[in-house]
């Protein structure tokens, strides 16, 4: 399994993320990049704080590849998820899935960022001008 | 026997501290030990969720506490 | 409408493709990559030919992104498509869609590459070490 | 009236020529210049789909053919 994870509070590096994923028996990459947008739900954002419990993330994530390889013909897998303060429009997460077809790489890119918004343990405050907020925290 | 448990996100902030100690008696389950904290913490209650992991991964309500697990209070996750 | 477009007889570049769609109200970007494959259905694969009708298929391609625009609120769309001899592990297309929410990003980007391949007048020509064949021609 | 006609792909290779001419009556219909040319080139029959652009628009069967129209015969496509 062709399996790459990391976390990181320096900038993730998209092109990195993508080589890991290259190979000459694939024929199609899905990437998925979340970057920190400017505003939620009309509010201004200032800044995004990122927590991961870090082991455990990254197990978790470790899990999500896996489920992903069993599910689909793979070629490799790489999730980088960024911990820390970013500014709007930073990467918080990158994504990358080959296959021979380009099917599976869609499917289970699609899952594997679903997926890490309900099982990772990394928590993400939003900032704004007039206060701060743990997303999704309370009902 | 006392449990170190760690905090992560808001879960961090309701109890003060990036750890915090639960003592409760040897064969606690799980969710035995999240009925004590939710009595200590009443925010915790409160949260959209409320899991506890140990030795990294999600408790089941059934799991037992044993003296040195690493254990912790997950918060709603929101990473991506 | 951000939408950019690109036919190169040079080598594609993945970041530029990338940081055409990026923007500060955008939350999701994803991102298809087409390689060179080095076998099909067995065969080693020596080189792809990319040949188009240029000026159709940049019209095509702009009626792709504009029937994304209209189906899902993206906030940009670039496709970038090679032209002329390609090496295995070469980038043949990149398609890079952002939108302030994944699911659009996801969807418009499979939709685009899928109708690409159904509707943009360009032809690709397999060659072997025995043979060539032109993609899809014969029934 | 004399129509110059682009060919592509495999179109060209059948064809023998990046671009070819056909002397078809006015008024001709997209769908009764394809019947001409599987006539002089049979092979285009063959294929599995054979379509015409003109002005670099797919054109429908009635789509009408004038003089100085860029027409393409699209053999079937496979980008990306």
């Amino acid at each position: 399994m062709n399996l790459f994870l990391k976390l990181s509070d320096t900038p993730l590096d998209i092109h990195s993320c993508i080589r890991e994923v290259e190979s000459p028996s694939c024929g199609g990459i899905d990437v998925f990049i979340g970057t920190v947008r400017d505003a939620t739900q009309g509010k201004r954002v200032l800044r995004l704080e990122f927590e991961a419990y870090e082991k455990m993330a990254l197990k978790e994530m470790r899990h999500i590849a896996e489920k992903a390889f069993e599910r689909w013909p793979l070629q490799a897998f790489s999730m980088h998820h960024r911990t820390g303060v970013l500014a709007v429009g930073e990467v918080a997460v990158i994504i990358a899935v080959s296959a021979a077809h380009r099917a599976a790489a869609f499917d289970a890119c699609r899952f594997a960022i679903d997926t890490l918004k309900e099982s990772v343990p990394i928590w993400k405050k939003e900032v704004f001008e007039d206060g701060e907020v743990w997303v999704a925290a309370h009902p | 026997m006392k449990i170190k448990i760690l905090t992560f996100g808001i879960a961090r902030e309701i109890c003060g501290g990036s750890s915090i100690q639960a003592d409760v008696p040897e064969g606690t389950t799980a969710a035995a030990l999240k009925h004590h904290l939710a009595q200590q913490f009443p925010r915790l209650a409160g949260l959209a969720s409320f899991l506890l992991a140990v030795n990294e991964e999600f408790a089941a309500d059934d799991t037992l506490i044993h003296p040195g697990d690493e254990v912790a209070i997950i918060p709603p996750v929101s990473g991506g």
